[in-house]
């Protein structure tokens, strides 16, 4: 059995990885977590400028799920390249540092300088935070600016260049399509949905941005669906998140058609759920006989 | 910062709807020789422990909870908790032997005062556990103090003859003094504040007041802050509460949960 | 206190209602269920000719959630005027027939035959199907479709139309607004979102159709922020649902600007729940002083 | 059909992960005098309940499941249920005195056969209950029958004493005969098959080769099946399976439990 991917050529040494945005920067997690066990660490989203984030509170729990507006808070691309980065240097696992802009040119610029370091394996590009209104944050539901940004981000670098769906849209294989066809490497679907809990003895939205993005088990069939979709509409790989609590949730993600797959929300409720994932999908292979994760995708036409 | 079962050695009820959780952390029984079990830190007063409720994703997210005691010979903790809602009401129902999945120590912590200075511990509500616990450390180090703990009526007031200096205020005047913490704070002479310093914990109006009393007699006051948490340990940036320029928002998890008062911009 | 409300002019008693799929035709729960309790029950959509619905199992839980594949199974207009709406002649709460067709012209012929019937009180338009893949139903994720159809049914009833909208679109303000244009009477949001399980054990979809629609509380945060963007989009009222299963639930619809609600899954699992509602929603009036439905909409900008 | 709280009377283990729950409709304490309360219609064999397990939404929807008992006199029925999941384990958990939200008897029922027919009742793993009750009113018709048995192991096989006639397969041998309810069957002679009739409840396997076998003999064939559910009451058009042309897909809620083997397409 080999549970290796390879993405745009490159090789990660298992198919689980941690979310942007739950689980910082790396270092937070440290003293709970074997990174040598991960297989890709996505850091908190990075921006050109650092952002403080948005009004609290930010975080509300939902059924089997939750609702965040953290508004992408984040210390910049500068102090993440010379703080943060440095700190996961003897990670023992791919760094992929998820980036947003609000311009082609903020996308472009965060890329260049974090291609001046070794460190990051390849890129998630954050394209779909739900968080954010200003107007690159379109960016995610528009297929011509997401072929024009993609195409404009491979020219900069040659490490692996993944896109991060919406789900917030009519139709996700279409956006999938254009990060393929702009030169993508790989798409990782689903960032959160629009949600919004009001608080009835306040009478006010409970999230200090009104509204927030819903992530969590609740959101899980809406992930596997979006992979299975995505999948039959693109040749590069997926990588799968959504609501991934357990091997079986993760199998599901790569029946679907997902090469990878990702923990969010499922690292806060037991930051153990990573290593108990890849523990169950290796005894999985084992009992089913599958020697690759390709060996997943024969069965659901 | 470690993640561990741990064993629950009692949990009764100390007032209504008020309930205080016992536990230790000796390994789980299937746990063999050869695994090492990880060493908790001595947790220290303000310090929190995340707890996973429920196996099932209802409730979904870990619940923070402050130490409000430990016994470092025993190895005991113990939390002090208010049942509110669906995590509490599970939480309510554990019992002595089983196991639960916590995080902890979590946070900063309340600090031993300097020479000269006389603490005022003020907790409200579930403000009781993290100051009772800093109240028994203040004991240790041979400070005096005066604790007040304010609750709406006598119902939810949990015995408190642990205490060697305690004032107890009830919204409706069914048990000692009859007003709100804030009240009975405003009947100190100005000259007896001297040299007094404030430990709050509790809800946000009593905090709000508390603040507002020290800034008027110029005391330093230290405030133990809630925020809705996901992750617990810095790494979501969803627990941030907001400070005065120039710090912006602050991670309750990490840069908390105790603040000074004066550092928060109150709203 | 006064709970009743007015769409297109016309009065429902109070503002809960039980959804469109959830309730069969009404006879099915008539002997759990008080009719008289309720402000409007919307039947499972009726469609041109009978459909046998899709392939089974057609229905599987998630966590706090639900799927469903049915297919718009039902038995055709001509059956449904002719043996299901007489048994609801003496429900004694407002019966709202919901229809869709494959083509605009499937539509009207449908409103056409049920106009011959004196037992609606309106009419329910589901353009937001995500069981069905067939042309007409991708309707409801395009809005000058939207604003012809709405228009060329408006010209056929006087009866409130109201739009059902599918929140699996970018924008479904646009689409409310289209709805508007062409002269609905309210919108209703929302339907379900498309989901997928699939069993680890046999590899395969759990539902026959594949992917089904997600509903529940699970998708509750999704329908409340629905409800608050089409509310400050159109000026028409705006019907809430979407996992309401406690007047709690339903007042966060009211609050997010929600002047009537329908409950779908929750009668599954409580048929109870409609009534428990409304309870719950007069209690709460009661206590915070509020006169009526319209009273929630001052508390959120 | 009503929808009622019934008290829980009793639920014990019977065997590996099956379980036995008794109940009787008998009011809630805080049901006035007043209050009419419901009388629940007589259930019949291969009816069923639903239950709604928990007060949160995980598990979300009710639980259905089969009659294997009522007691006119006492008013009491029960199931028996296997522990397989989040909603058998919850209920696993109800003590007696407890209270469920049920409705029920749901879906059509086993009935008397005629005169001359043999009926053989064939249950596998959960389709025990059923085919229990139905034997108990085979017996109070005094219809002499044969109930064939069939699970995995030995341990799967509760205590049959009350049956008259019973035969247990176990697909290990490990206790009656070796091998599969089909196989038991396969092992009669044409002539003794004259006039038997089939009421099979268990694994859609079981009950495909079942079928297979009353159209080699031409035997009347009863299948009570199985299908995911929402809401039980023939409202949701869920929990179909597919017949025969020209019936189409019939709900197992309304138009079932109960089917005649050959008019489903079997696949
Ligand atoms: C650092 C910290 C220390 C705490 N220490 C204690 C303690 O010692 N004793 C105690 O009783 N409580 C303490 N709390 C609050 C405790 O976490 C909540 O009461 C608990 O999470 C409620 O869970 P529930 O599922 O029962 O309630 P829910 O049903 O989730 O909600 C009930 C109410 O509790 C509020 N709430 C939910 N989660 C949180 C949260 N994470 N933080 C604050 N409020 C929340 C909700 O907004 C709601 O108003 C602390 C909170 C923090 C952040
Ligand atoms: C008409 C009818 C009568 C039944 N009678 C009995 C009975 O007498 N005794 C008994 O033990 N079981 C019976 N069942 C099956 C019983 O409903 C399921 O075992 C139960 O719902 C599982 O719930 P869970 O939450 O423990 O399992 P889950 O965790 O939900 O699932 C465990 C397994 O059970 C299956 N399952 C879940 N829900 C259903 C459902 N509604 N119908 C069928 N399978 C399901 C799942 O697909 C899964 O494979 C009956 C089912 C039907 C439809
Ligand atoms: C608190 C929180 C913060 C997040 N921040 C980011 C982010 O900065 N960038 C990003 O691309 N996705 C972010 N996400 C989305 C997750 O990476 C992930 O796409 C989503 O939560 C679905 O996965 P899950 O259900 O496993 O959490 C965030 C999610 C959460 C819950
Ligand atoms: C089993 C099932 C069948 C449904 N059938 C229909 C339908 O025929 N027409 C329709 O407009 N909506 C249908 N819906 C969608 C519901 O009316 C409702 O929009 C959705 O379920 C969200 O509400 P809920 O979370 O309260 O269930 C169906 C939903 C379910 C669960
Ligand atoms: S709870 Fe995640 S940063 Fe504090
Ligand atoms: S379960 Fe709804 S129709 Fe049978």
């Amino acid at each position: 059995m080999d549970l290796s991917i390879y993405i745009g050529g490159k090789k990660l040494v298992n198919p689980v990885g941690v979310a942007s945005g739950t689980f910082g920067y790396g270092s937070e997690y440290e003293k709970l977590v074997d990174f040598t066990g991960l297989g890709a660490l996505y850091t908190k989203t990075v921006t050109l400028k650092s952002r403080s984030g948005n009004k609290c509170p930010r975080i509300i729990e939902t059924p089997s799920g939750m609702l965040n507006s953290i508004g992408l808070a984040n210390v910049g691309v500068d102090r993440f390249i010379s703080e943060k980065l440095p700190l996961l240097e003897q990670a023992g696992c791919a760094l992929i540092p998820n980036i947003a802009g609000f311009t082609e040119y903020e996308y472009a610029a965060i890329l260049k300088r974090l291609e001046a370091s070794h460190l990051p394996w390849g890129y998630e590009i954050n394209i779909s935070c739900p968080n954010v209104s200003h107007g690159g944050f379109t960016f995610g539901t528009n297929p011509a600016m997401v072929e024009h940004l993609t195409a404009k981000l491979r020219r900069i670098t040659e490490k692996p260049l993944i896109i991060k769906l919406t789900p917030n849209v009519t139709d996700i294989r279409g956006i999938a399509q254009a990060a393929e066809n702009g030169g993508a490497d790989a798409v990782s679907c689903i960032n959160t949905l629009v949600g919004m809990v009001i608080d009835t003895k306040t009478k006010k939205p409970v999230l200090g941005n009104i509204t927030g993005g819903l992530s969590g088990p609740a959101i899980r069939p809406v992930g596997v669906a979006s992979v299975y979709r995505v999948k039959r509409a693109v040749t590069i790989p997926v990588i799968g998140l959504g609501g991934i609590m357990t091997a079986d949730d993760a199998i599901q993600y790569f029946l679907a058609g997902a090469s990878a797959i990702q923990i969010g929300t499922g690292n806060f409720v037991d930051p153990g759920i990573p290593q108990k994932v890849l523990a169950g999908i290796k005894d999985y292979c084992e009992h089913e006989g599958m020697k690759t994760i390709g060996d997943f995708h024969q069965f659901i036409e | 910062m470690k993640q561990i079962q741990a064993k629950v050695t009692g949990n009764n009820q100390i007032a209504k709807d008020y309930y205080k959780l016992v536990f230790s952390w000796e390994p789980p029984p299937d746990t063999g020789p050869g695994d090492s079990y990880p060493d908790f830190p001595n947790p220290q007063p303000g310090q929190f422990i995340t707890i996973r409720v429920s196996e099932t994703t209802v409730p979904l997210l870990r619940r923070p909870f402050a130490f409000s005691g430990y016994n470092a010979e025993t190895g005991e903790a113990s939390i002090i908790y208010l049942k509110r809602g669906k995590g509490t009401e599970i939480l309510a129902g554990k019992c002595p032997g089983e196991y639960i999945d916590i995080i902890g120590p979590l946070g900063n912590y309340l600090k031993k005062p300097e020479n000269k200075q006389k603490p005022v511990l003020v907790a409200g509500g579930i403000g009781l556990g993290p100051l009772l616990y800093f109240s028994s450390m203040l004991d240790q180090w041979q400070i005096p103090h005066l604790f007040i703990f304010g609750a709406r009526t006598a119902r939810y007031v949990p015995d408190m003859n642990s205490l060697k200096n305690v004032a107890i205020c009830t919204d409706d005047g069914s048990k000692g003094f009859a007003g709100t913490v804030a009240d009975f704070l405003n009947n100190f002479e100005e000259k007896e504040l001297e040299h007094t310093m404030l430990y709050c914990c509790g809800p946000l109006p009593m905090l709000k007041a508390c603040h507002g009393f020290a800034t008027e007699y110029d005391l330093e006051c230290y405030v133990v802050m809630e925020q809705i948490m996901a992750c617990g340990v810095g790494a979501c940036m969803g627990c941030t509460i907001k400070l005065k320029k120039p710090q912006g928002y602050a991670r309750v998890c990490t840069e908390g949960p105790v603040f000074k008062s004066r550092d928060i911009a109150w709203t």
